[in-house]
């Protein structure tokens, strides 16, 4: 019987900044076969455990990308991380998104904030793989420019898809829009038979959001929702993060919309 | 027992929710042969109060919760908890309707009595706006605690015991009604001065010091112990500190709204008088 | 069939602890726990049952899942985690569906290697009820007061003796070689059967084939709940846990352990950035009672509730699940 | 805490938490008059004698200390006007709640050192130290945990 509990140590090849509270931890995991979408546990030892979403695509072969924000006592840790430090890692764990079943299909990514980690990985997975897909938008928000992550890949993501950002506040040097992510929705147009909206954020991100698409008259089974829960074991033992009777840890953190409507307490 | 007093209590209670002048009337009333609280929101209702030996709930650790105007049913324990909770601006006493009755004691199921309540002193509510019945006579003489006698080894061995039952799962501290701080020191986690599945030494430590926070607040009504779902007799631990606080400060709580928290302020000859018997009494 | 007389039991029991670790019930001041049996602990056999459940010897209220040094270079499993052969003396029938119940979780996807671990080197020597306890409702989930599946030897209280059942080869064989047990005659078995119906007749029964959690009378109950977390600790269903590490700086060492956690506790569910899903009192005391009667019934095919009444009897505000459970019958 | 290994026999282990302005002054006079005193006192400097949480003699007991002293102004000099006063209080009340719970109350040690009173504070280290040793090792964890 293998223990699901032991996690892989793994060396960290490099540490990028990527806001001010947000950093990828580039990790020496090799030809990982993980679906975009689906989560690690990461072990700091002696400081606890968290899960996070995988940013990285699985096309890439030689090392897989965890983005951390900045939130609680395990993820300072991980912020004082160096590149040679061992870190422990179990999974990938959850349902990431229904690459296959979109494939083919035009694809609506709508981020909010760290939301854009379990995207990214999709959409350089989209990236290398371009003919199985249709078009691409790119919708993100984030509460200030400098809030917004994976900056370095929007110009590739531009000259491939089409790629709209929002700040919900002015700062100095940001020319883009301000307001909330859900106001880029008018930006785009898409064709709704042939489109499967995809939302990561904040809950009250993706409430909103939700509710915008609802009024374009979005199918609850186009919608792609990527949840976050508090989770200690990943593997559906430690039940802290049901919604109803879905684990968000193995039955998500992906789930169509259509699947968990009428749960309670989705959004909090 | 208590028909009458169950009669006068219907009546408040319905003439207050039927004028308006509270929301809410919180007292016992019956659910299959088990005595539980019941919130009343409408005279129609007042029916389902009743009056017993029962109702051994602590009333007033509901009150801090209910944000209109409520009247509480009020024995010796809950009256006190609620006099506690007024000086700690826990409560508004503009929004209470303090509805006072003496108790006898209560039992439980097999109608033996609780052990906080064959040691209470105080069975007529310290505090009311309306006393239902008549107030009894009240047990004058403190029953001396058992443990006492014991020597310190053997103290320490009967704490140790009883704390191998526990199982962490602050049942005592939650159904406590004089217990509101918004973090609770028990569950701090930074800096963690109980340690998380830690050992029977931090489950020691805990009782320990839910104990000293106790002092010159618990009014010793006995919530804690019959929450215990091992039954480890903690009234014992807080009746000392309650004791402790009586001799050496003087004070016994949730009797007397000028009394001042016994630990935020002092008293200097009183207190040198006593640190030197402390000394004397060591030696 | 076999039985065994009363007086021989407690022989049986410390003939059984020379090749195993035995696990029974004791009496502490009025309370009855199931315990390790070492040299000098009395065993008592008369009970209804344990105040807490026997989950603690399964999934333990804490303990270490791992254990690595400071810079994580060296990381191992708890030592222990080939258990020693145990046997389970005294189970009630209901707690021996709640380990079955917990199966399923443990079992679910991926399996939880220290829980399985102990389950699979346990043999379970359970004990029939001839008379129900107060709170006791197993006959609404036909979880008691008999049983056919789940422990390996079955024992029935006759008076003077005890009716012995093996379920399993595992328990036929444990007892194999004990000259204590001798045959049971057929009036021995009809006596066991029509005292379990008694007790059986004795007890509620309710018709859950169109069941649904009724909401409303769970709202009533959350404003009466103290939330007071005892519920969940002494439930022999309640599975919920957490997780934390621990590093003793001086040594360099440090272990992972978990702990069990409670769903009425506001942190439950509290994620960094004091974001909480599931907020307020009476949705904590709602996800509590469906998860028992709504989310397992539709994820694993059993109810999380097994009518043990514990919760009932210990509840410091006097509230029932069976009451609810009653209303979303009747409904 | 690790133990001191004296020359045989068992040396007991103090955590003393000293007030800034008084007890510590008059640890650091001890020290700088070349009064000996025994090693067994490990100082924690706190600003108040009132800093003192009864959770840190607790934790101190458990995590293997022997005795505990706490060292403050004396009345009427306390640098914040009466926060002594209130320590007073705190530790005749844990005095009695640590004796309730089988513990020697005599290993938690209140006294009040001036700053001048360096060969005071290393008397008290002293009698202390030796009255620890005619108690013997607390042992707290190793005793609770094995209910004995």
């Amino acid at each position: 019987m293998s223990n699901p509990y032991i996690p892989k140590k793994v060396e960290i090849l490099g540490v990028l900044d990527e806001s001010r509270d947000v950093k990828t931890l580039r990790l020496d995991v090799r030809n990982s076969k993980h679906e975009p979408g689906q989560f690690m546990e990461l072990s700091v030892f002696g400081y606890g455990e968290i899960p996070v979403s995988i940013s990285s695509s699985p096309t890439l072969r030689d090392y897989i990308d965890l983005s951390v924000k900045n939130v609680g006592s395990v993820t300072s840790v991980v912020h004082e991380a160096e590149p040679g430090d061992i870190v422990g890692v179990r999974g990938p764990y959850g349902r990431g998104f229904p690459v296959k079943d979109v494939g083919g299909c035009d694809l609506l990514f709508i981020g909010g904030g760290i939301g854009l980690a379990p995207l990214r990985s999709f959409i350089d997975y989209i990236r290398d793989e371009r003919e199985g897909f249709g078009d691409v938008s790119i919708l993100y928000g984030a509460r200030t420019a400098d809030d917004m992550v994976f900056k370095q890949e929007f110009d590739d993501w531009r000259s491939m898809f089409d790629l709209h950002l929002i700040a919900d506040m002015e700062s100095s040097g940001w020319y883009g829009r301000v307001g909330f992510v859900n106001e880029l929705l008018s930006d785009v147009s898409p064709d709704i038979k042939n489109t499967y909206a995809i939302v990561c954020g904040p809950s009250i991100m993706m409430k909103s959001v939700l509710k915008s698409l609802k009024d374009m008259q979005f199918p609850d089974e186009q919608i792609m929702l990527s949840f976050e829960r508090r989770m200690k074991c990943g593997i559906g033992k430690c039940g802290h993060c049901n919604i109803g009777d879905r684990y968000v840890c193995i039955d998500g953190p992906v789930f169509r919309y259509d699947k968990v409507k009428g749960y309670r307490e989705i959004w909090g | 027992m208590g028909s009458d007093i169950e009669d006068a209590l219907r009546g408040e209670a319905e003439k207050l929710l039927s004028k308006g002048d509270v929301d809410l009337v919180l007292g016992y009333c019956m659910e299959g042969d088990r005595v539980v609280p019941c919130f009343i929101s409408s005279a129609g209702e007042v029916k389902r109060l009743v009056w017993n030996n029962r109702c051994k709930n602590n009333l007033a650790v509901y009150l801090r919760d209910l944000k209109v105007r409520v009247a509480v049913v009020a024995k010796g324990c809950d009256s006190r908890a609620i006099l506690e909770l007024l000086k700690a601006k826990q409560l508004e006493r503009d929004d209470l309707v303090i509805l006072g009755v003496s108790c006898k004691g209560m039992v439980d199921r097999e109608g033996v009595e609780y052990r906080s309540c064959g040691i209470c002193l105080h069975r007529n509510p310290v505090i009311y706006d309306v006393l239902l019945g008549e107030l009894v006579k009240e047990k004058e003489v403190r029953d001396v605690d058992e443990l006492e006698s014991l020597s310190l080894g053997k103290r320490l061995e009967f704490w140790s015991k009883q704390f191998n039952k526990c199982i962490g799962c602050l049942a005592c501290r939650n159904a406590c009604p004089m217990c509101f701080c918004e973090e609770c020191v028990l569950e701090k986690k930074d800096p963690e001065w109980i340690t998380r599945a830690g050992d029977v030494s931090d489950i020691f430590l805990l009782h320990a010091i839910k104990a000293t926070h106790m002092a010159g607040r618990c009014i010793e009504c006995g919530e804690c112990e019959r929450a215990c779902p091992v039954d480890i007799p903690l009234m014992h631990l807080y009746s000392r500190v309650c004791r402790d606080v009586e001799e050496l400060f003087g004070v016994e709580s949730g009797m007397d709204q000028k009394d001042k928290p016994p630990l935020a302020v002092f008293d200097l000859e009183r207190d040198a008088m006593w640190e030197e018997n402390e000394k004397n009494k060591k030696r | 069939m076999k039985k065994i007389r009363r007086d021989d039991v407690v022989k049986l029991i410390n003939e059984l602890r020379k090749n195993y670790e035995v696990i029974a019930p004791v009496k502490l001041d009025g309370v009855v726990y199931f315990k390790s049996i070492g040299e000098g602990d009395v065993i008592t056999l008369d009970y209804v049952n344990s105040a807490v459940s026997p989950k603690e010897f399964f999934l333990p209220q804490r303990e270490r899942i791992l254990e690595f040094t400071e810079s994580g270079e060296k990381v191992t499993v708890r030592e222990d985690l080939k258990s020693k052969k145990r046997v389970f003396f005294g189970i009630r029938p209901c707690d021996v569906n709640a380990l079955l119940v917990l199966d399923s979780v443990a079992r679910e996807e991926f399996e939880d290697p220290y829980y399985l671990d102990r389950r699979d080197n346990t043999l379970l020597i359970s004990l029939e009820c001839i008379e129900p306890g107060d709170d006791c409702f197993c006959t609404v989930f036909n979880t008691g007061p008999s049983l056919d599946e789940g422990a390996d030897l079955v024992l029935t209280d006759l008076g003077d003796s005890y009716l012995v059942n093996s379920l399993t080869d595992e328990g036929r064989m444990l007892v194999s070689e004990s000259e204590l047990l001798k045959d049971a005659s057929k009036t021995d078995e009809q006596k066991a059967d029509k005292k379990i119906a008694e007790c059986a007749d004795s007890m509620e029964k309710l018709d859950l084939g169109n069941f649904s959690v009724d909401e409303e009378s769970i709202k009533e109950r959350a404003n009466r709940c103290l939330y007071c977390y005892s519920c969940t600790f002494i439930c022999p269903t309640c599975y919920c846990f957490d997780v934390v590490d621990r590093m003793d700086h001086y040594s360099g060492r440090g272990d992972r352990m978990r702990f069990w956690d409670s769903c009425m506790n506001p942190s439950f569910t509290e994620m960094a950035g004091n974001f909480n899903p599931r907020d307020g009192k009476a949705g904590r005391f709602m996800n509590r009672i469906k998860h028992k009667l709504e989310y397992m019934p539709s994820r694993h095919k059993v109810y999380g509730c097994v009518g043990c009444g514990r919760c009932i009897s210990n509840c410091p505000a006097g509230i029932s699940i069976l009451d609810i459970i009653r209303c979303g019958v009747s409904k | 805490m690790e133990a001191i290994n004296g020359e045989g026999g068992f040396e007991p282990r103090i955590v003393g938490f000293l007030c800034n302005w008084c007890s510590y002054a008059g640890a650091d006079l001890a020290g700088t008059s070349r009064i000996e005193y025994p090693p067994n006192l490990r100082a924690i400097r706190v600003m108040c004698s009132s800093r003192v949480n009864p959770v840190f003699v607790l934790k101190a007991f458990q995590d293997g200390a022997d005795g505990v002293f706490i060292g403050g102004c004396h009345p009427q000099d306390c640098h914040y006007m009466d926060g002594n006063y209130y320590a007073r209080r705190r530790f005749m009340l844990l005095g009695r709640l640590i004796e309730y719970m089988g513990i020697n109350p005599e290993r938690l040690r209140v006294e009040w050192v001036s700053a001048s009173e360096g060969d005071r504070f290393a008397r008290i280290v002293r009698e202390f130290t030796s009255d620890l040793k005619m108690l013997g090792p607390l042992d707290l964890k190793k005793r609770v945990c094995d209910g004995i």
